[in-house]
């Protein structure tokens, strides 16, 4: 059971790459923090900046999104240009006062079961330090 | 600037045959506002007029209620419709072009230089009792009023609308005939974007948070605005629902990010969604700050180019990645 | 203390029947009113509304289609739609309803006794006649003949089918139904509900015609309802507008200065007429 | 009537003797004037010098929970019953408290609703006479005065060096009581000042319209082409309904966050298209054109047709809020003339 004290993060993984790649870190045990809710997407550039806001009012504290490595999509662009749109919102964010670190990106492929579960660790280490967002307050 | 040439090139647009009409502005008869006009034929054609006041966008009224203007009172002909616009305006219009949300052969485009326009609430207040209309010309960094029978001679950055202090194009783009002599461009300046920059994240926050208290979610922004012309807007979609109806904090934020984002690489820079809203809002400083780095991040620059992918849709294989694990 | 219009009963669902599929199902419920809510607090009279709706998803009006009689039933056809119509279809027998009504007027069924009653329906716009229908049938010798017409884009599209079957026997029921478009096997009428009711051609002598289905067909059918020598007196109908609060405060169902939620559904033509944006 | 004197060093002194209330005063905040909940008066800065914003927040909010519930336990229904605080509006001008009086019979009649019912009952409003009215103002046109008493309790006027307090209401007593302390009795001089000021600030009133027969016209006109006209500039945003006195249409919505829902009801806007579009995609009121003549009708008709009063107070909001320019007064004029 998560304490209310535990962050939250919410992470679309590409169904292509990263989400294999979650699925061999939970078969080979790679140990990771139990903070994170998975939401499968075809591919991480179908990530409108609305998926992430709702996470957010939901209560998520941080958003993770992950795709295949650059030149491996299996739509050939889509992490492309979710890097750019996810660039771009990271400043807008910022600029509000929503600290940027509580959106990130990973290349995860689906062979690195162990690279998504140090993404994993290393991001809700993050959170923790920075807080809850509590957006789901009104 | 004198309204004469205005006048005989909308005559002569008029007696083309395939114009259904055109956009322009009129003077109210109430104090220093103005109206968009509607002309249809020859007895409005004097009433058009172009002079500081002119502080809204006409553009927007090609696209209201799925562009009906361009098929009223000439049903399944090719229609087009003529308007004034200014330097931002064209932008804007450039842009739909380019989304394929219009044919630029459904525009005829006079284009108007424009030096900047007067904040409405400002020279309200600073003449808040006006009777009857209200004149105002530019000239050497003064605005000239004339109201109430007298005249003032008032500095052009007290009055000045503030989207206009930034404008970085006041001559249009794209037009048909370009009315009015073209502007000398000034140097693009950030510092207001920069000063919210240096803010430390909690101090943004609470700006923000005040700012967003105030918002009552008219959607006055996001009608006025030039780029929003889908005609089911997502956020306002009950299936999926992206952002509940209630008004509070955290649902104003996210309204207003995904309304600012959905402009990333497309505002134009007119400032129509601060010029309407009734509280206030600095909403420019989102559209700004979307702007300022979309250079920076990926040297882009709105109606740059005639013919330009938008921003979201290509990428560089060297972006920026310095936030990927 | 006043009572709070805006707090629901809870209803649960009792049978559900799927009367067509497609793009625009229709679903036929029943539900039962949850043991807080006595029957005497759901008195209604065939016309009325109720606000149907899923606790987290909304609420939505819908017409009552079951007969005052029917004890502690309620029925309701709903056509998958909207948000909330289509919550409601994915529902299952057992799963529980929000319900608050019964809203607005109704049919003045105790000022026509003795006379012949025709209903006229197209597609879901059958769902209040069938109360009509079913309120007749049971004080059925203060009435005089039904007929009942009704029709759909297709078989498939049709309500009530099973139904009808067993109304027409004896009763000095008779039911005449149409389909838009031929279809193999369908011996009935083929055309549009206005032109069945043209070949039919009820009397108007002593008779009440309601008319209920797609805005386009009731204008048609009122037209020639008034060519047949129907009075505007004779002809009712009732009309449908997005509600939300189904009180008359939220402002939207307004034709003219009246309500439709709660004022309408129900209106005569003549006072139709006399309706702006109708 | 009941009249005392309140001098203006002790209005802040007045306000704070009334911290058994929840207090709204009005403030100066981006530029315009809204009311604010505050808690010490004493160090507030008060904004009285204009007409404050979204007065009808305090009483019929723009979002408030209808209920909240559990989809297993079910529905948890709001008391009324608890003893919550009255409230004291302060500083609102006439045509603001006459809004509440015409939304009052809506929220009344048939299925009287009790959340606008309890907080209109509990709640005291205090008026600022309006001394400097605007230039879209036309109160006078449609039954109203910037002098007029019509809904508050408390009466203030600004007669130089203090306050002339009117007594209205039996709730006006009830803060007179609490703040007896700082006020005196008026001298005549001060009275007939009072009664200047307001002669004087009816006659500024400079806009006006014709309501003479207009319910009967819209009805004859209801199928001209003269909306189309009006309705061209306006570009369907919410700032002429939001910011109405009068304008009390709602919508209803159940939301959810983290397994906590809530059923709320929420201001809505007949200029949106969404407001009357039917699930089946069929819109009753597809275009600005009819949505800008229900706007009208509603005010200059239906009210009248439903509850003997016309719907509009004259604040001139709508006109002078307006993104386009849209402007009623102009509007009635073009309809009277046809």
């Amino acid at each position: 059971m998560l304490k209310k004290t535990d962050p939250e993060i919410v992470a679309f993984l590409c169904n292509w790459c990263s989400y294999a790649g979650a699925d061999l870190a939970g078969t080979s045990h790679f140990h990771y923090p139990p903070n994170v809710k998975v939401i499968r997407v075809m591919c991480t550039g179908r990530m409108n900046p609305l998926l992430t806001l709702s996470a957010f009012r939901h209560g998520a504290d941080g958003v993770l999104i992950s795709g295949c490595h650059p030149g491996e999509c299996h739509y050939m662009e889509g992490n492309y240009l979710a890097r750019r749109r996810i660039a771009l919102f990271r400043k807008l964010l910022g600029f509000v006062g929503i600290n940027p670190e509580r959106l990130r990106m990973s290349w995860v492929s689906a062979s690195e079961g162990n690279k998504f579960s140090r993404v994993i660790k290393e991001m809700t280490e993050k959170i923790k330090q920075l807080g809850p967002l509590g957006l789901e307050e009104e | 600037m004198d309204n004469e040439k205005l006048i005989a090139e909308a005559k002569t647009v008029l007696l083309r045959g395939d114009i259904v009409g055109i956009i322009g502005y009129q003077k109210d008869s109430q104090g220093f506002r103005v109206s968009p006009l509607f002309v249809r034929d020859e007895r409005d054609i004097e009433k058009l007029f172009f002079s500081p006041l002119c502080w809204l966008s006409l553009v927007n009224y090609l696209t209201l209620e799925k562009g009906r203007l361009l098929q009223k009172g000439n049903p399944g002909k090719k229609a087009k419709v003529a308007l004034m616009v200014r330097g931002c305006d064209s932008k804007a219009l450039n842009q739909i072009i380019i989304e394929r949300g219009l044919s630029r052969d459904e525009v005829y485009v006079f284009g108007i230089p424009c030096n900047g326009v007067i904040d409405l609430k400002k020279i309200e207040k600073m003449f808040p009792d006006v009777q009857g209309s209200a004149q105002v010309s530019e000239n050497n960094g003064f605005y000239h009023v004339r109201c109430n029978g007298k005249s003032h001679e008032v500095p052009k950055e007290e009055l000045i609308a503030d989207s206009c202090k930034h404008c970085v194009s006041p001559n249009p783009i794209l037009y048909d005939v370009l009315l009015y002599t073209p502007i000398v461009v000034k140097q693009p300046d950030y510092r207001d974007i920069e000063e919210i920059d240096n803010m430390s994240i909690a101090e943004k926050w609470e700006f923000w948070r005040e700012q967003f208290s105030m918002c009552v979610r008219c959607y006055a922004c996001r009608n006025a605005c030039p780029l929003c012309y889908c005609d089911d807007c997502i956020l306002e979609r009950l299936s999926p629902q992206w952002i509940y109806r209630s008004v509070n904090m955290s649902e104003n934020l996210i309204f207003h990010l995904a309304r600012s984002f959905h402009h990333a690489g497309r505002c134009a820079g007119c400032g129509e969604c601060e010029r309407v809203c009734p509280v206030n809002l600095p909403l420019m400083l989102l559209n700004r700050k979307l702007e300022k780095d979309s250079k920076e991040l990926f040297h882009y620059t709105v109606g740059e180019k005639a013919e330009q992918k938008p921003l979201l849709a290509t990428f560089n294989p060297q972006d920026p990645d310095d936030f990927i694990f | 203390m006043m009572e709070n219009p805006y707090i629901p009963h809870q209803a649960v669902i009792d049978r559900i029947k799927q009367e067509t599929t497609g793009d625009r199902a229709i679903k036929t419920l029943d539900v039962k009113l949850q043991n807080n809510a006595s029957d005497k607090s759901f008195q209604f009279h065939p016309g009325q509304c109720a606000m149907l709706g899923i606790l987290g998803v909304g609420e939505s009006m819908i017409s009552i289609a079951s007969a005052p009689s029917q004890n502690d039933i309620l029925t309701f056809s709903i056509m998958k739609l909207g948000r909330v119509t289509s919550e409601i279809h994915a529902c299952e027998e057992g799963d529980l309803l929000t319900i608050r009504g019964p809203y607005g007027n109704y049919f003045p069924l105790s000022d026509w006794k003795n006379k012949n009653i025709v209903t006229v329906g197209g597609g879901i716009g059958q769902a209040p006649l069938r109360s009509v229908i079913r309120y007749v049938l049971d004080k059925r010798n203060d009435y005089g003949d039904v007929d009942i017409i009704y029709g759909a884009r297709s078989v498939s599209d049709l309500c009530y089918r099973d139904e009808f079957e067993k109304l027409e026997k004896g009763n000095k029921v008779y039911v005449h139904l149409s389909i838009d478009e031929e279809e193999e096997g369908w011996k009935q009428f083929v055309g549009f509900v206005p032109d069945n009711l043209l070949r039919i051609k009820p009397s108007p002598n002593n008779t009440i015609v309601i008319t209920c289905g797609p805005p386009i067909m009731i204008t048609l059918v009122i037209k020639k309802l008034i060519g047949l020598g129907f009075q505007d007196t004779q002809i009712y109908t009732t009309l449908e507008k997005r509600m939300k609060c189904g009180i008359g405060k939220c402002g939207r169902c307004n034709v003219g200065s009246l309500y439709v939620c709660k004022d309408g559904p129900v209106f005569s033509y003549q006072q139709l007429k006399t309706l702006p944006e109708t | 009537m009941n009249c005392f004197i309140l001098s203006k060093n002790n209005l802040n002194d007045f306000l704070a003797a009334l911290d058994s209330y929840e207090l709204f005063v009005p403030i100066r905040k981006n530029g315009i004037t809204v009311l604010a909940h505050i808690d010490d008066p004493l160090a507030i800065k008060l904004d009285l010098t204009s007409q404050p914003y979204l007065v009808k927040q305090t009483i019929f909010p723009q979002t408030e929970s209808l209920f909240t519930f559990d989809r297993k336990k079910g529905i948890k229904a709001p008391s009324f019953e608890t003893n919550h605080k009255s409230q004291v509006v302060f500083g609102i001008r006439s045509c603001d408290a006459r809004g509440f009086c015409i939304i009052d019979p809506v929220f009344e009649e048939d299925y009287p609703d009790p959340y606008y019912i309890h907080k209109r009952k509990s709640t005291i409003l205090i008026g600022l006479q309006c001394i400097e009215p605007f230039t879209n103002c036309f109160c006078t046109s449609v039954g109203g005065s910037p002098s007029s008493t019509e809904g508050l309790d408390l009466q203030f006027t600004d007669i130089g060096e203090s306050y002339f307090v009117e007594v209205i209401t039996q709730k006006g007593e009830e803060i007179i009581k609490v703040t007896a302390p700082f006020l005196s009795c008026p001298d005549k001089n001060q009275s007939v000042k009072k009664d200047e000021v307001k002669k004087d600030a009816e006659q500024k009133v400079k806009r006006k319209i014709d309501v003479n027969q207009l319910s009967q016209k819209i009805e004859q006109i209801f199928e001209d082409s003269v909306w189309s006209d009006l309705a061209e500039k306006c570009i369907s945003c919410g700032i002429c309904t939001f910011f109405c006195p009068t304008c009390y249409c709602f919508d209803i919505q159940d939301e959810i966050i983290r397994g906590k829902g809530k059923r709320l009801r929420t201001w809505d806007s007949c200029m949106y298209s969404e407001y009357t579009a039917h699930a089946s995609g069929y819109n009753p009121r597809p275009t600005r054109m009819e949505r800008l003549r229900n706007r009208i009708y509603h005010k200059f008709k239906q009210n009248i047709d439903r509850y003997g009063v016309s719907g509009c107070v004259g604040c001139g909001r709508c006109i002078t809020l307006c993104p386009s320019n849209e402007d009623i007064v102009e509007n009635i004029e073009t309809l009277q003339r046809l």
